[in-house]
């Protein structure tokens, strides 16, 4: 009922913690993100040959068939560490998205490239008014012969500054705010037409405003039906929430390790700060979130994998409480930090910054709180 | 949420759950056990139970337990609760029983153990007393030796249900000159005995659950004490624990926030400016039970696995009953106006009682479960208990 | 810009705090709610003898002129110590209605009696499938010549079982939800043809549910315009909620108190309660709680006797935000009590139940927070 | 909510806002006053209030005060709230000003007030050490009499604006052996002594507004010390009492409250799933903010009426910043994508910024506002203050 590791989950996870620990500090990776591109090539590589980036594809498609509990160990494991490499934008969103709806070609074509580390992509389909829904898409898609003619703008798109492949939601059919008629196409970053706006995040990662301008784009790079987009979207967004959830838990446990730790050795009145109660019972409810949502991950996951019919509710109600139950923990970590929460120095904010980010991602904890009670 | 079970388990799920549907006695089905039933009324279920085996899941089976394993023991737990039955005198076979086959001696083995099985003798918990509340080391209830008898006098109060007790298991201060917990013995007293009173509290809710124990000059034979003189303090603390472990209650939060539901389609219009907040507190609530649920499956996978869960106990403790309080003061609000009204006890059907059926315990409900975040150590205490153990505060 | 009392007001509070000092201590209060009617027809006499009942009616329908801040002052008191006489029910609700829409007939017929304490009203408006919602009225009332004949039924209405009089709502005209439509009518207790169905309340009240199978009431009893009634309860609601939150500051500032005591005297590990900071942080927050209810209810209650526009808006605001800061004091009180705030013979669980019951009638706090919202 | 204002008071009211609407700055109005603008900028708008009289509604007339009531006071502070305009430099006008005019000598009035006013220096506050936060007593920082100077040595940290101050007021540790409290002194030291040395901290919004100072054998005039020496705890609390009464913040909030209001009608539809969320919640601050005025307004008339409002500002702290937190969050959660995005600093015209104009700032200021809760004392400190107090716990 717990997850137990298999021995190879554990070898999986064990050898993350090696590599980060080794590699990964915080002065490295804020090193990583004061550079140009924000994050590193060569740690993406690594990545790459520690079979990361190979972790959660099915076997068939030259995976090592992890499924959404690999996801889950790597992700965790990325968010105790802060890591901006486009792991969720590549290999979560994107190669999810091709090796659930693409063509044999397009798996073939992409997937390889991803898994080996030769490719990074990002994923857009928010714009200026979407909001978080996926049906309201006013960018279009006109097909001209074996092309599409892509126009329109795609808001907030992590990782596209520096990726080598876009997937890009356009409508080919249907009214803006249509559940059916959006399509989902593979766009090349440095296709004519296609103008960026680049942007740094709250969390140190690098994004873009994409402008599409008569862009073109051969037909055989539609992915998944035509229409059908928001369906594929929404699987996507199921398998994203998992990652972030674990994501998040990776985060606020480091948070919560280092706020006991501070309130033990931090003296204030001439007493450490962790004996005062008020902060003590702070810290048991920082416990008891950790706990909570370290169960309701677990059990997403293992839903999604089992691919238990209402995999998609349960996501929607995991990102609730999960978001939560991390903005909790993050305000409360930087609150008993005190001023030093306040420095960005200290790696306190910044895991205050990335929790922030997640539940921005693909709706935050009141959207999906709602939704959840929507979903029958 | 249900469990991946394996096939055994599965099977062992349908047969409580197929005995449970046969055997639940009807006279039990009112507005609220708890309260409603008179003591022959509420051992009707325990006598069943003990009959089928099945009334002690947790104790080791020469003492009687059914020798189930960790998962056959949560799956009765889940069955049981889920589909409402009453559980067995918790005062009897969690509590005292363990600390009976655990730290008794064979004759007390012998003549406390099968009465407790089989529902004969009904025990009750003289652990609080006026200005002690969680601080249970506190205690002043004074037993003083004389010969083979200790002569006890004190005040126990808020001891539940003790108006139907044949016995009651007492902390009481053998050692006034030692630190309080070094002085404390744990004592069984028959509740027959001369000087033994008990006095009802009637609580906010209009009911009768707890009462005074007023104890004079109470003769109590001494093998009567559990263990040593003065250790009582760990048969104690054992005791609490396994209290604590059941206080979760997913299944008994389950059932309320289904009826929850119901009653806010009933009673509430979607054009009220509320029902957009029942729809996000129960979905909130909802969540906070399966993230308490998806907690107590991992915490029992470790337990199968030999894991100690550790002070997990209060976790559950604190959880389960903010969220019960929750579903309590919902559903005291979906039924509106009706809120003003409450049952008067004892219940008898010939008072009038406004309103459907569904929000007649509504509000008694919300008011008994006040009760939950400060009995059996108050969530401020658990707080400190999880602060010490697991944060090393 | 606070409420400095006038002499008048002072003189009216402080006769009635030395009354209720000397004669209305919770012992004596225990006895009355323990009678068959629940209440203390002495006590009520000596109320309109000490001019409560006469003090916020104008001084041109014979009243002392001390409006909405009169009420204020007096209902502060009752909460303070739980009176059960049915001031609300008679001065605020049926005075109030009277005295806003009554003809002059019914002025003179009625307001004298309740001035002088003769007579007492209750208001049934709410029904079974009604909630808080004054239009949701299937009573119906036929005109029949000079007469109106009224059937239905009417739910929850405190102080019915003893009083003389009783104000009720029934649709004269349109459909079961529509706001035009229903009618308010002057029906004598013991009218014939009009059952009582009594039970006790969660605060020691009485109440009762009306049948009225064809009960006959003279056309000159309507009150108010025909059809107009929803405009003049929801009138008598501001003024009703006016009263509440006075209410319920007066059952907070004594539940501060009496855990702020309990704190300091009750021992537990040794020390008192009070030297522990979780709880003391409480009773801070229920500090901070009353303090604002204060003024909220003032500004309330001043807005109200300056007619200002947004009356009604700032009505539905107080009882929200009063409400739910009486619901955590009320809550707070009990849990710093621990087992004796769970028992009847304590007045802490008393005071709580009067809270519950005040954020029940005429609205809930989240019911009132969305209409508050929903007003422009 | 508006006050029902004397005739008098109504008329001053009207002159205020004209005052600000002809006078405020243009080139001041920038996305985000507190870290967009250059000192000079900064100033500009003080040195049109001392124009005017202006600049110190709370001195006494003497000493350049404008001689008003309470409640002039109160409309002013609430005209120019409201208005948006930045308040004019609370560590020279608020905090050290009446700090020097209440315990200062006549040499220090003359020579430091009337540049205060004028704007012609700027002052920070040397209060906080590594390590010392909330509990001010624990000070640090040495001053070591040497002849007519003390010879500083310490380490001051999270000063505001020092990278723009030309003096700042410290709290020195001159008798390391008397009780915490005992032994501080308050001393003004001119910022361009040497060994002063000013190091920016860069906060977790990306701006610059604080900073270590690092003091190194720095010689500060004798003349430099407020009052008595070892006395500087007592000019302290003085200090930090006038600093909170202004943390209600209530123009501020209602400020962004109305912005928050239009961002949600502009980006949140009224289908979305959490539309209602946002409705309920700005009910709520709205109602939270509309207390808290209420509350404010009842302690400025008892004090108009001379009652002493006690620690009320502690109140205000505490409930006005969790408000102006509550705001902010709401107002990053209103802009939904781009909540995303964070300006880089220092701030330009030149980087792209996603996303409509007035959501360009609400992630900084969501994150800057998490120190709120923390700086000019904890709200749990605030809280144990109220306790102690007022509850008399």
């Amino acid at each position: 009922m717990d997850i137990q590791l298999t021995e190879e989950q554990e070898l999986l996870r064990s050898s993350i913690q090696r590599f980060l620990r080794e590699q990964y500090d915080f002065d490295e990776r804020r090193k990583i993100v004061a550079t140009d591109e924000g994050w590193s090539r060569r740690h993406w590589k690594s990545f790459a040959e520690l079979g990361l980036c190979a972790a959660p594809f099915q076997e068939s498609s030259g995976g090592l068939g992890g499924g959404s509990l690999a996801t889950m160990i790597v992700m965790q494991e990325f968010g105790r560490n802060l890591v901006v490499e486009p792991y969720f934008e590549t290999v979560v969103l994107a190669g999810g998205l091709i090796e659930d709806v693409g063509s044999a070609e397009q798996r073939q074509a992409f997937l390889p490239k991803i898994m080996e580390g030769e490719a990074t992509w990002a994923l857009a389909w928010a714009e200026g008014r979407s909001r978080y829904d996926f049906n309201n898409v006013t960018t279009t898609a006109r097909r001209q012969g074996d092309k599409f003619v892509l126009s329109g703008t795609k808001a907030a798109v992590v990782g596209a500054p520096w990726a080598d492949k876009l997937i890009v939601s356009a409508r080919t059919s249907g009214g803006p705010r249509d559940r059916d008629g959006v399509s989902l196409f593979v766009v090349d970053r440095h296709a004519a037409n296609l103008h960026l706006q680049s942007f740094k995040t709250i969390d140190g990662r690098r994004a873009a405003e994409l402008t599409l301008m008569n862009v073109e784009v051969s037909a055989d790079q539609m992915l998944g039906s035509d229409g059908a987009g928001v369906v594929a979207l929404e699987a996507t967004r199921d398998r994203a929430i998992a990652a972030l959830c674990a994501e998040a838990v990776g985060a606020m446990s480091v948070l919560n390790s280092a706020t006991l730790e501070y309130s033990k050795t931090r003296k204030q009145f001439g007493v450490a700060l962790g004996t005062f109660q008020v902060l003590q019972h702070r810290m048991v409810d920082m416990f008891i979130a950790l706990e909570e949502a370290i169960s309701l991950t677990q059990h997403l996951n293992l839903s999604l994998a089992a691919q238990e019919p209402n995999g998609s509710k349960l996501a929607s109600g995991a990102k609730s409480k999960v978001g939560y139950a991390a903005r909790f923990v993050a305000e409360q970590a930087v609150q008993l930090h005190g001023g030093m929460g306040m420095s960005d120095e200290l790696n306190v904010g910044h895991y205050f910054k990335r929790i922030s980010s997640i539940n921005v991602q693909f709706g935050d904890p009141a959207y999906h709180l709602m939704r959840y009670a929507q979903q029958s | 949420m249900e469990l991946n079970l394996s096939r055994e388990d599965a099977a062992f799920r349908n047969e409580v759950r197929a005995f449970i549907a046969e055997n639940y006695p009807q006279e039990m089905c009112v507005p609220n056990p708890e309260t409603d039933l008179t003591k022959e009324q509420s051992l009707l279920w325990h006598r069943i139970l003990y009959t089928r085996g099945w009334i002690a899941p947790l104790w080791p089976k020469e003492y009687g337990g059914p020798g189930w394993s960790v998962t056959q023991r949560f799956i009765f737990e889940q069955e049981t609760s889920r589909a409402g039955t009453l559980p067995p005198l918790a005062f009897s076979v969690t509590m005292v029983g363990p600390v009976i086959y655990t730290f008794g001696n064979d004759a007390q083995k012998k003549k406390f153990l099968p009465r407790i099985l089989s529902g004969d003798d009904w025990w009750c918990q003289g652990y609080s007393e006026l200005g002690s509340g969680s601080d249970l080391a506190s205690v002043r209830t004074k037993a003083v030796r004389d010969g083979d008898h200790y002569i006890v006098n004190g005040h126990k109060t808020w001891t539940t249900l003790a108006q139907h007790a044949d016995w009651i298991f007492c902390l009481v201060r053998t050692d006034p000159s030692a630190k309080p917990q070094a002085g404390i013995s744990f004592l069984l007293i028959d509740m027959k005995s001369p000087g033994v009173t008990v006095r009802p509290i009637i609580t906010i809710d209009g009911s009768h659950e707890v009462n005074d124990v007023f104890l004079e000059d109470v003769r109590v034979p001494a093998e009567n004490l559990i263990g040593e003189e003065n250790k009582g303090w760990t048969y104690a603390k054992f005791l609490l624990g396994n209290e604590r472990t059941s206080m979760a209650g997913i299944g008994r939060s389950t059932r309320y926030l289904a009826r929850l539901k119901q009653i806010v389609t009933t009673e509430v219009d979607e054009d009220d400016p509320a029902f957009g907040e029942f729809i996000r507190e129960i979905a909130r609530v909802e969540l906070d039970v399966l993230a308490l649920e998806a907690t107590e499956l991992r915490i029992v996978a470790q337990m199968s696995r030999g894991i100690d869960p550790g002070p997990a106990a209060s976790l559950f403790k604190i959880r389960g009953t903010e969220i019960f309080q929750r579903i309590t003061d919902l559903t005291h609000q979906a039924i509106g106006n009706y809120g003003l009204a409450i049952r008067e006890h004892p219940v008898t059907a010939n008072r009038f009682m406004p309103g459907p059926d569904y929000g007649h315990t509504a509000t008694e409900k919300y008011l008994n479960s006040r009760k939950l975040s400060i009995y059996g150590g108050s969530n401020e205490v658990q707080r400190n208990i999880i602060a010490k153990a697991v944060l090393g505060l």
